[in-house]
């Protein structure tokens, strides 16, 4: 059985999203604790949440992706969601209306 | 190579130990000593004022033989004459003013007969 | 049941205690397994984890001198709220260089 | 048959694209204050880059990743900040002293001030970023970039004395003025050893999606196209030997520097030198701007690569932008071109250990190159020569500003 090394495979790794589109780096991996082992529920892309590590409190939303919609983990972190209609592409989106 | 260490996974804080520490102190000490050594500053104006003679010297010859073209030869010789009124030897600056007339003039003649006199002094 | 969370980025790297009180190494790493499909937490890997330690010692890695060691932590015996275990550090398996698979 | 080709513009973009501000700047004033024995330095720190050019190749062909996108991912983010902010900011200086260079190339031809270029010349790179594709940039200024061979040129010409050229790379320490000395020897360093080289290299392996396959072609290059590069830099500062030392003139500002190509090849000398001077600085901001944007990219994980169009990576595009538009700043405060020139290379070796010891963990790691892994002579040679630079820089940089108050 395949095992992940959460530190090593999926924290700070590159995000892809369904069609290629990379939608930012791996930020946060949340785990729920209940009566069995804990299970990985969220992985979360927020440049917030980078900071934090840093010990800056900085406003602003994480991303939460379930990790149910986590295709695979191999170089990257590839998503079975379309990028473009998601938060961390959203300065994207924004500059690219910019640039007509 | 040994097995290379599996967990050498990201890792969170960043904790300076006393070891790099000590090496910053000793490094100051280096210093320190080196700065000991300092040479004054009075040479190095004067190795500054003979440079920048000695550059106005070869761009006003390269000018006369046509081998820099007058802008430049201007520019330079400009920027000679201000550092070396600003220098120890402010009295070299007038024969490079009077090389930077000679080029707005484009006057090789006089120029090659200015840099004789400065090339003598 | 309140679902309690805990966000892996902001405890890797912090001490971790054994159930009498000491310090027995840093967190490290956090290794998953996919169960039907959900990916559940298998164990924790405890080691050196001080970053101009670990740099010390990844250079000396370099040379092949010197290898990280740590203690591999079932998920039952962590408490990750605390940060400590359920058990004396001596009852942990001890690793060094590349650890075995999950177990 | 494609591979060959590879090589071969990979050995043009190494030559014609080694020479910067920093390498002139730097080898221009050591040839003209201590002669040749300030050579070692330039040998030195050639071989350091001939490793660590194969090394990003290497590495980003085996992995997959560029450095700046594994080192993220490999030390995480707390960690990644520090050689991140540190590079930038650094590279930001150094592309500063590029647009220098080419403005001061620009004055130097018209006569008209530098600071009145700094607008237009980012603007023109600017373009040339936005507009043109990235071969024709990459290899347009590459080709444009063998006119430094005059300098080269220019030193046959002057015919120096092979002895004395020799003993230049044997590592001395002059009588007096040694602060000063070990400042040239740091900023040699610091230009040969320019870490904007690794990643731009890293980035482009990347993007053209070389494989294992291209490892013999990566080594051919980062020897043949780097031993080159550092044999015009070192022709720099034999050309100044030859030509500036004799008359006793110091290079404080680029137009002292001229004359090393006008002595041998008169006028044509001086356009070279201008030529020279202009094209090799503005082929080095191309390089820097798209490094400052690929940092950010790489490591925020966005969109990047300089064959997308600036509208399918925006933040990318945004930032080489912001980061021209900044630099172009610094020019315009009329600052020295040569002294920020001088001081970028000394501060780009004062934090060489910051980006390039995490590289070499990197180099190290099975987990990204397998038994492609580095040898112990590669992680040896770099390793001594980052520390060594590093020390004297954190020596002699103060010193220097002591002295050139």
């Amino acid at each position: 059985m395949k095992t992940t090394a959460l530190m090593r495979d999926v924290l700070d790794a590159q995000v892809m999203d369904r069609n290629g589109q990379p939608m930012g780096r791996v930020d946060g991996i949340v785990l729920e604790l209940g009566k069995g082992p804990p299970r990985v529920t969220y992985v979360e892309i927020s440049v917030r949440e980078a900071w934090r590590r840093l010990g800056l409190r900085l406003k602003g939303d994480a991303y939460r992706v379930s990790w149910s919609r986590v295709i695979k983990v191999e170089k990257d972190v590839h998503l079975g969601v379309d990028a473009d209609d998601t938060p961390p592409r959203a300065l994207e989106r924004w500059l690219r209306r910019k640039l007509g | 190579m040994a097995g290379r260490c599996y967990t050498d996974s990201a890792f969170g804080i960043f904790r300076p130990a006393d070891a790099v520490i000590a090496v910053v102190a000793r490094l100051a000490f280096l210093l320190v000593l080196v700065l000991a050594a300092c040479g004054d500053d009075a040479d190095k104006e004067l190795k500054s004022a003979r440079s920048w003679s000695a550059t106005a010297l070869a761009v006003g010859r390269h000018w006369t033989r046509g081998e820099v073209p007058s802008a430049y030869a201007r520019d330079t010789l400009r920027h000679a004459a201000d550092e070396l009124r600003k220098g120890p030897l402010p009295a070299a600056a007038a024969p490079v003013d009077e090389l930077v007339q000679a080029v707005d003039r484009e006057d090789r003649a006089a120029a090659r007969a200015l840099l004789e006199a400065l090339a003598r002094e | 049941m309140s679902a309690r969370e805990i966000h892996l980025e902001r405890i890797i790297g912090e001490p971790v205690r054994d159930c009498t009180g000491r310090k027995i190494g840093h967190l490290e790493e956090v290794r998953a397994r996919c169960v039907g499909d959900e990916l559940v937490v298998v164990d924790f890997l405890v080691g050196k984890g001080a970053l101009v330690e670990r740099f010390s010692m990844q250079l000396l890695g370099l040379f092949g001198i010197g290898r990280a060691e740590g203690l591999i932590v079932p998920w039952d015996k962590m408490d990750l709220e605390r940060l400590c275990t359920h058990c004396p550090r001596e009852e942990l398996r001890r690793f060094s260089g590349a650890p075995p698979e999950a177990g | 048959m494609k591979k060959l080709l590879n090589v071969a513009l990979g050995i043009l973009t190494s030559i014609g694209g080694f020479l910067d501000a920093g390498s002139i700047a730097t080898s221009a004033q050591a040839g003209a204050e201590f002669g040749y024995s300030l050579l070692w330095p330039i040998a030195l720190g050639t071989i350091c880059v001939i490793f660590l050019i194969e090394m990003s190749g290497r590495f980003s062909a085996v992995s997959g990743s560029s450095i700046t996108s594994a080192m993220r991912k490999r030390f995480g983010f707390p960690f990644f900040v520090v050689p991140f902010a540190a590079g930038t900011l650094v590279n930001l200086l150094v592309l500063a002293s590029e647009i220098g260079g080419v403005c001061i190339a620009l004055e130097l031809v018209t006569g008209v001030a530098f600071q009145l270029w700094a607008v237009p010349v980012a603007l023109a790179l600017w373009g040339l970023l936005w507009f043109a594709t990235f071969d024709s940039i990459e290899y347009g200024s590459a080709a444009l970039g063998l006119v430094t061979l005059a300098f080269v040129v220019a030193v046959v010409l002057l015919r120096p004395e092979a002895k004395e050229l020799a003993r230049g790379f044997v590592p001395t320490l002059p009588a007096q003025e040694q602060a000063h000395y070990l400042f040239f020897v740091v900023s040699i360093l610091g230009a040969t050893i320019a870490p904007y080289l690794f990643l731009f290299y890293s980035s482009g392996v990347v993007e053209d999606k070389w494989d294992k396959s291209y490892l013999r072609a990566n080594r051919v290059i980062s020897v043949v196209g780097m031993g080159f590069g550092a044999m015009i830099s070192m022709a720099v500062l034999a050309a100044a030997a030859l030509t500036l030392k004799p008359l006793g003139i110091l290079v404080e500002q680029y137009h002292q520097a001229a004359p090393m190509l006008v002595a041998p090849m008169g006028l044509a000398g001086f356009y070279l030198f201008a030529a020279s001077l202009g094209i090799a600085c503005f082929g080095a901001a191309l390089e820097l701007s798209l490094v400052i944007g690929y940092t950010f990219a790489q490591g925020f994980g966005w969109s990047w690569g300089e064959s997308l169009e600036p509208r399918q990576a925006a933040r990318f595009s945004a930032v080489y932008t912001l980061a021209i538009v900044l630099a172009m700043l610094i020019v315009l405060s009329g600052l020295n071109p040569l002294k920020l020139t001088m001081f970028s290379m000394a501060l780009t070796a004062l934090i060489l250990p910051v980006s390039m010891v995490p590289f070499l963990v990197l180099m190290n790691d099975e987990q990204y190159l397998g038994e492609h892994r580095n040898g112990r002579l590669s992680n040896a040679v770099v390793l001594v020569t980052i520390v060594l630079a590093s020390l004297i820089a954190l020596a002699a940089i103060p010193l220097e500003i002591m002295g050139s108050k």
